[in-house]
């Protein structure tokens, strides 16, 4: 009971930001609706045991990854609005293709049948079991990610310093 | 090492498996050595690119050196305790990592001669260590692209090949170009990497695991394939296809070849493809392997198929009016992918021993394709140091100009449309006898059609080079260069010759032992995984 | 200012009069009325229960009244009695009809007993009512010696209140909670959720515990009932925390100010409240409140409005994984450390917001500077604290501090920041980068005013400038609380644990609860480090932008980054057991709790000199003759 | 009332055609990139929704773990390219890039 009633309000949270996204034109509201998706998100890990993946979603996307995308909206604007108002045409056919994929999705789903497993899980996963897994199991992607983050790293600096002209 | 090994929740791979990721080791290794670098010696390019050089080499050495240790008909991996393995060194593999370690030394062959090449330095020269270093990580993922089975690793290595690689097509700040190219580079490459991950959680859920052997046995079980594990693995491929550049994944493709660095670009046509093929056939291959069930995997194969046609007509037909040398390069590797992506195609309905002649003639197209391109663009990367220019235009009367530049690149020219006696011919040939046999007689008939179709605009650049009248001044080439291309020009006509026999040896020694999910681990890692403490087990850790 | 804009200043005496007799009978009329109802309740007690009477009194009856209140009125005005109250009527009516509805209710849904309700109804809630009304009425009558008392009770009053509550919340809350949290356990309370919130106790069952409850005093089983909810013990602590989160700002604005006027040899706020002007901040309060509501025009009006709360739910929200004591957390989380630095993170977000939706070009420069130091001195912050998590093994704040292991219970020389040198490197690194991350002096420069105008803050007013003083206050607060159990013992007492009373009396508990850990400790911790906060902000210089920068990327990173490997070296050597190791840790661990409590006792003395030989502020500007100069 | 896995499908589903809208409709390039979080988003909430009803491991947790990383990597990638374009450009206008034609 508890479970439904957070469910929806959560996933409302997110599925209505993740609409806000689409329907704003001002970026800046983007970004901004982008906040209440993610948020409503990390309810939903919060609500299937996965605390730390919750706060790792608050921490990495809410407080870094958002931070920087709404950075890159400041610098990259002249004019405080930056609005553009799709076409007709253009938003007729999103909604089309939106409705199609959700339509399509939901209904392989729900044709596919999938039961649950015959050990869900009813526990928090703590932090140290992912600890663990991440250095045992998944040692390997782990540092490969390491390897990615150093390449980006790099990459980004290099793009986003400003040259001495 | 004795600290950590008595914490027992943690797991430290033994010295076996560490030394068969060899070539992973040397490329990361360079990365950090050019990295530091910088603190003892300054940023100097010559001495980065000397390092890359070194560490690009030691790459391919490495190969030779992991390729005994991998054995006959064995694999070995990175595998925690009893679990899938996470990274999978087989012949297979080490074949792709070979290749694109001498590749990467040919690319780093060329920036150099570029650097001491009268046309001005880019951004590409002031900031070497830079460059190389996340030349060396795209590098690094594309090994890690082949070298995988875990729909997990996929993701991580498709990024790590391609974020750095967005960087590199907008490295150049100054141009507007490059900086257009990496904007829709990224953006294609965010949302097909997008779908991929969303694709690879449905598979995830659909089958409990993301091992793709064990995604394979369950869609060959029955009741395996549902509409939803039709859309995820699809969804998986949109991210594969993008890094083959298949169409309707392919509009990234010319404009990024135009934009970036002629460096790059080169980088990009082959290694990018390369990888991404070598991911593909280990997926299709896997899923052949179990026996998938067979009215779905024609269908999977008809799929394909169609996705190859459609590549190669869209790269061709594109190819016709294009007027820069680079963006008909683009086109011509876009319709080289779906000659490629046939062999993919045949593969669903492939028997079920992993030998299958298909994978042998797609790495001999490879191996031929590589030495193409890398000819051809090696060519036009030289012209444009002499003459700054990189439209056709600029080709006129090249035969006069610098005659031993025009024969190369006519013989690579003519060797990517696939006229005999060229290794391209041999490997084309080789390819659509493989289609021919299994079956599939319309994608043999779409393949010649439009090796027909793609002579025209290769003829054209040839006509310019011989046929055209131009009295522009001749113009002067590094030797290393000409060495380069002169290499790859031989290697075509050699291939395509005498060492036919050989081609395809090679080509079917490097595929023979391909890791499907099936084979136990090699009883070396069995006796390492018996000593480890199982997965899980109540820790002493604090 | 005109005197038109102030018309009761042109109020004769005899009009305020008037006013205040009105006052008294209304108060009185209203305080007697409650009390006859309340006499009649207590009638109804003693005589005994009686359901009908209750049913009548709490459903038809107030439904009637409700429905005939408004054709009452309606009568009387189409006969010209009155003239207006129609509307009025219309909603006392409509509550009357709405309580009559909740109380059928809850006779008939929660099944509850008729003749509590009864005793709710006429006893409990009359005599509430009563006290209040004849209090007010006692204040109206005799103001003039209430406004003698109150400015001197007041702030006894208030910071007694403070305190009592921190002693006394905790220890209703354990043990109320406790009581029924065990009655839960036990086999009474092994059955199914017998209400939408679950919950496994009936009311038969709660009052078949004890005689007591069993019969006359049946109604506390009533109020025992409700606790066994998550639900309401969320709602009660949140109110907690949300009362907390209302009393920080109010007491650190007016400490700083006072800080700062000390530091700076004047008096700081003097006058409202009497003591030291301690009710500076309500009346500031009061003020903004009732400041002009300003929305820029150009900027976007519903980002301007929507940002001071995007700052300041994170803020609230960050308490939810403070935990003040042991038990004494609103949820004890197992990533608690990794979700309070996630709602400091996101506090950032409504501050960029605002400065972008201000539309206001030192507003934006205010805001960018805000995200570069943010996202910059959250690395180093995370990692000061992974130093402390690595060497406890856990993220869970209650278990850091409170764990039998590696707990910071025993003693004040066990506290984490005398463990190493790197755990005590680690905690001065932390509190810069805290600093840095409340954007607090010398760090703040996203409101630097003398440069930006107050940066982000400039066009806001009112209210809405108010909530982001709020957020600012509480992430102060809970960066230093973060930093106390962390690094400092969070709610254990400099005394060891292990020499706690062992009586299990009321008192005992009681007595150690105070002497040897509690919310009580925590809080005075927090503020202590709060002082140092705003010490350091009215000492050092604000730094420019670019030396922000350079500081956390070019010192600190490299400096934490060298913490964190020297530290896992140390584990890893302690881990090994060897005799020496073990020796030299305890040197360094007694080395640095000597210098640790050399500190305290050095700057204990610089205070008691100060306050005992420099009193009187010194210069010109010094003015003796104010009270409490 | 009871949630199950299906609930959490239908809800990924929803978000992630709410992503591809997103991306068709704007022009801004940051808004294709909050197009392309929204994606990664639904996949992890499958992911999390599938370890916890159907594996019961902790794989999906840790798959949503690094999808979270590839995400913020490619964000400062993006975020770093669309800078680079803006200085070239003074614009971030998707269609603004028209330059490469053909």
């Amino acid at each position: 009971m508890f479970e439904a009633v957070m469910f929806y309000l959560f996933g409302g949270v997110a599925l209505v930001s993740a609409i806000g996204c689409v329907a704003s034109s001002n970026i800046v509201r983007v970004a901004c609706w982008l906040l209440g998706a993610l948020g409503g998100v990390a309810g939903l890990y919060f609500l299937n045991f996965a605390n730390l993946l919750g706060a790792i979603q608050l921490i990495v996307y809410a407080g870094g990854t958002l931070l920087l995308i709404i950075f890159g909206i400041m610098l990259t604007s002249k004019s405080p609005w930056i609005t553009y108002n799709p076409k007709r045409w253009e938003v007729v056919t999103a909604v089309c293709v939106g409705a199609a994929l959700f339509a399509g999705t939901a209904i392989a789903t729900l044709s596919a049948g999938l039961k649950p497993g015959e050990a869900p899980m009813t526990a928090n996963a703590t932090v140290k079991q992912i600890g663990t897994e991440l250095l045992t199991s998944y040692l390997v992607p782990f540092e490969a990610a390491s390897v990615l983050l150093l390449a980006v790293l790099i990459g980004a600096a290099y793009l986003a310093r400003a040259e001495k002209r | 090492m004795s600290l950590i090994a008595q914490s027992p929740l943690f797991w430290f791979p033994d010295g076996t498996s560490l030394s068969n990721l060899g070539p992973m080791w040397a490329l990361i290794g360079t990365m950090v050595a050019l990295l530091l670098a910088p603190l003892a010696v300054g940023r100097g390019a010559r001495t980065a690119s000397l390092i890359a050089l070194i560490g690009a080499v030691l790459t391919a050495a490495a190969c030779f050196w992991v390729l005994p240790r991998v054995g006959e008909g064995g694999w070995a991996g990175m595998a925690p305790f009893d679990r899938a393995p996470m990274l999978v060194v087989d012949n297979f593999s080490l074949f792709f990592t070979l290749l694109l370690s001498l590749f990467l030394s040919a690319i780093i062959g060329l920036w150099i001669f570029g650097y001491y090449s009268p046309a001005p330095h880019s951004d590409m020269h002031r900031n070497a260590p830079e460059f190389f270093v996340l030349l060396l990580a795209s590098a690094l993922g594309m090994v890690i692209m082949v070298s995988t089975s875990h729909v997990l690793m996929i993701l991580i290595a498709v990024e790590l090949a391609s974020l750095p690689s967005y960087a590199l097509a907008g490295f150049d700040k100054r141009r507007r170009l490059g900086a257009e190219a990496s904007l829709k580079y990224v953006l294609f490459g965010g949302i097909t990497s997008a779908i991929m991950i969303y694709g690879a959680s449905l598979l995830y859920g659909i089958y409990g695991t993301m091992d793709l052997a064990v995604i394979a046995r369950g869609m060959a079980s029955p009741d395996g394939v549902s509409v939803l594990s039709t859309i995820a693995t699809f969804a998986l491929m949109v991210g594969i296809g993008f890094k083959i550049s298949a169409v309707p994944f392919h509009f990234w493709c010319p404009d990024v070849f135009e934009g970036a660095a002629i460096e790059v670009t080169t980088w990009l046509s082959v290694v990018s493809k390369a990888a991404g093929l070598g991911l593909l056939v280990r997926v299709v291959s896997m899923l052949a392997q179990v026996g998938i069930e067979p009215g779905y995997g024609y269908a999977l194969a008809t799929g394909i198929g169609l996705f190859a046609t459609l590549t190669c007509t869209v790269g061709n037909l594109s190819a016709f009016r294009q007027t820069n040398i680079k963006r008909l390069l683009a086109y011509s590797s876009i319709a080289h992918a779906g000659y490629m992506l046939m062999a993919a195609a045949i593969l669903v309905q492939a028997a079920p021993d992993a030998a299958h002649p298909a994978f042998s003639a797609l790495a001999a197209y490879l191996v031929v394709y590589l030495f193409m391109n890398l000819g051809a663009f090696g060519c036009a990367a030289m012209v444009y140091w002499a003459t700054g220019s990189e439209s056709i235009e600029g080709y006129g009367n090249l035969g006069r100009r610098h005659t031993f530049l025009a024969i190369a690149m006519t013989i690579c020219l003519v060797s990517l449309v696939g006229l005999p006696p060229l290794g391209g011919f041999a490997a084309k040939y080789w390819l659509l006898v493989n289609v021919w046999d299994a079956g599939m007689i319309w994608l043999v008939i779409v393949a010649v059609l439009n090796t027909a179709l793609s002579l025209y605009y290769y003829v054209r650049v040839i006509r310019q080079m011989w046929l055209v009248e131009d009295d522009s001044p001749a113009i002067s080439a590094p030797a290393g260069g000409l060495a380069i291309v002169g290499l790859c020009s031989f290697v075509i006509l050699w291939t395509g010759t005498l060492a036919i026999g050989t081609l395809r040896i090679t080509a079917e020694d490097a595929t023979k032992y391909l890791y499907l999910g099936g084979a136990e681990p090699p009883a070396a890692r069995t006796a390492a995984v018996s000593d480890a403490p199982p997965s899980g087990s109540p820790g002493g850790f604090r | 200012m005109t005197h038109a804009t102030l018309p009761w200043v042109e109020r004769s005496p005899d009009f305020w009069s008037r006013i205040r007799l009105q006052a008294q009978a209304l108060l009185l009329c209203g305080g007697g009325a409650m009390l006859v109802v309340a006499v009649f309740g207590i009638a109804l007690l003693i005589q005994g229960r009686d359901d009908g009477v209750v049913f009548w009194f709490s459903v038809p009856a107030p439904i009637a009244f409700g429905a005939l209140l408004p054709l009452a009125v309606g009568a009387l005005i189409a006969g010209g009695l009155i003239r207006r109250g129609w509307l009025l009527s219309l909603i006392v009516g409509g509550h009357f009809i709405a309580a009559g509805i909740v109380n059928y209710l809850i006779l008939e849904w929660l099944k509850f007993d008729a003749y509590v309700l009864g005793i709710l109804l006429l006893l409990v809630f009359p005599a509430l009512g009563c006290a209040t009304l004849l209090t007010g009425f006692l204040a109206v009558t005799f103001y003039r010696v209430f406004a003698l008392i109150l400015p001197r009770a007041a702030p006894i009053l208030f910071f007694g209140g403070v305190a009592a509550l921190l002693i006394v919340v905790p220890w209703l809350h354990a043990l109320l909670f406790e009581f029924i949290k065990g009655l839960m356990q036990s086999e009474l309370g092994r059955n199914e959720a017998v209400t939408f919130f679950g919950g496994g106790l009936t009311i038969a069952e709660l009052s078949s515990i004890s005689p007591i409850l069993a019969d006359r005093w049946r109604f506390l089983a009533y109020l025992l009932w409700p606790l066994q909810f998550d639900v309401v013990r969320d709602i009660v602590c949140l109110g907690g925390v949300l009362g907390f989160i209302n009393v920080i700002p109010l007491f650190t604005i007016w400490w700083e100010r006072k800080v700062s006027g000390r530091i700076q040899s004047r008096l700081g706020p003097m006058r409202v409240g009497g003591w030291h002007g301690w009710a500076q901040s309500f009346a500031d309060g009061i003020k903004l409140i009732f400041k002009e509501d300003f929305v820029p025009p150009q900027g976007d009006k519903a980002l301007f409005r929507l940002a001071p709360y995007l700052t300041f739910v994170p803020a609230v929200c960050a308490f939810i994984a403070l935990p003040f004591a042991t038990l004494w957390a609103f949820r004890a989380l197992d990533v608690a450390l990794v979700f309070i630095l996630a709602m400091l993170g996101i506090e950032v977000v409504g501050v960029i917001i605002a400065g972008w939706a201000s539309n206001n070009k030192w507003s934006v420069y205010g805001s960018m500077r805000e995200a570069c130091q943010m996202v910059s001195y959250e690395i180093p912050m995370g990692m000061a604290l992974l130093i402390p998590v690595m060497t406890a093994g856990t993220l869970s704040l209650t278990t850091i501090v409170d764990d039998a292991h590696f707990g910071q219970t025993g003693g004040f020389w066990t506290w984490m920041v005398f463990r190493n040198p790197f755990c005590f490197a680690a905690a001065l690194v932390y509190f810069v980068a805290s600093l840095a991350s409340c954007k607090r002096a010398p760090f703040d420069l996203p409101e630097s005013e003398s440069e930006l105008v107050a940066g982000f803050l400039t066009e806001y007013s009112g209210f809405r400038w108010c909530l982001f003083f709020f957020a600012e206050y509480a992430a102060m607060y809970v960066v230093c609380g973060l930093c106390t159990i962390l690094f400092f013992g969070g709610w254990s007492s400099p005394l060891p644990a292990a020499w706690a009373l062992t009586s299990d009396s009321l008192f005992g508990r009681a007595a150690n609860g105070v002497l040897f850990s509690g919310p009580l400790w925590f809080v005075l911790k927090s503020g202590l480090l709060l002082y140092v906060q705003i010490w350091v902000r009215w000492t050092l210089p604000r730094i420019r932008i670019d030396q922000v920068l350079y500081a956390c990327i070019q010192v600190m990173l490299p400096l934490t980054m060298v913490l964190l490997l020297g530290n896992t070296f140390w584990i890893l050597l302690e881990q090994q057991g060897w005799g020496w190791f073990t020796a030299l840790t305890g040197i360094v661990n007694w080395a640095l709790a000597a210098f640790g409590v050399i500190v305290f006792v050095v700057c204990l003395y610089w205070i008691i000199h100060g306050y005992v030989n420099n009193r009187r502020l010194v210069g010109t500007l010094a003015i003796e003759h104010l009270p409490g100069a | 009332m009871t949630i199950g896995l299906t609930h959490y499908l239908i809800l990924s589903a929803a978000m992630f055609a709410c992503g591809v809208m997103c991306m068709m409709l704007k022009r801004n390039a940051v808004g294709v990139l909050v197009g392309i979080e929204l994606l990664l988003n639904a996949a992890n909430v499958n992911f999390v929704a599938f370890a916890r009803y159907r594996t019961g491991a902790m794989d999906g947790q840790i798959a949503a773990v690094f999808v979270i990383l590839l995400a913020a990597a490619e964000a400062a990638i993006a975020i770093a390219i669309f800078m680079n374009f803006y200085n070239n450009a003074a614009t971030i206008d998707v269609d603004r890039g028209a330059t490469l034609r053909g």
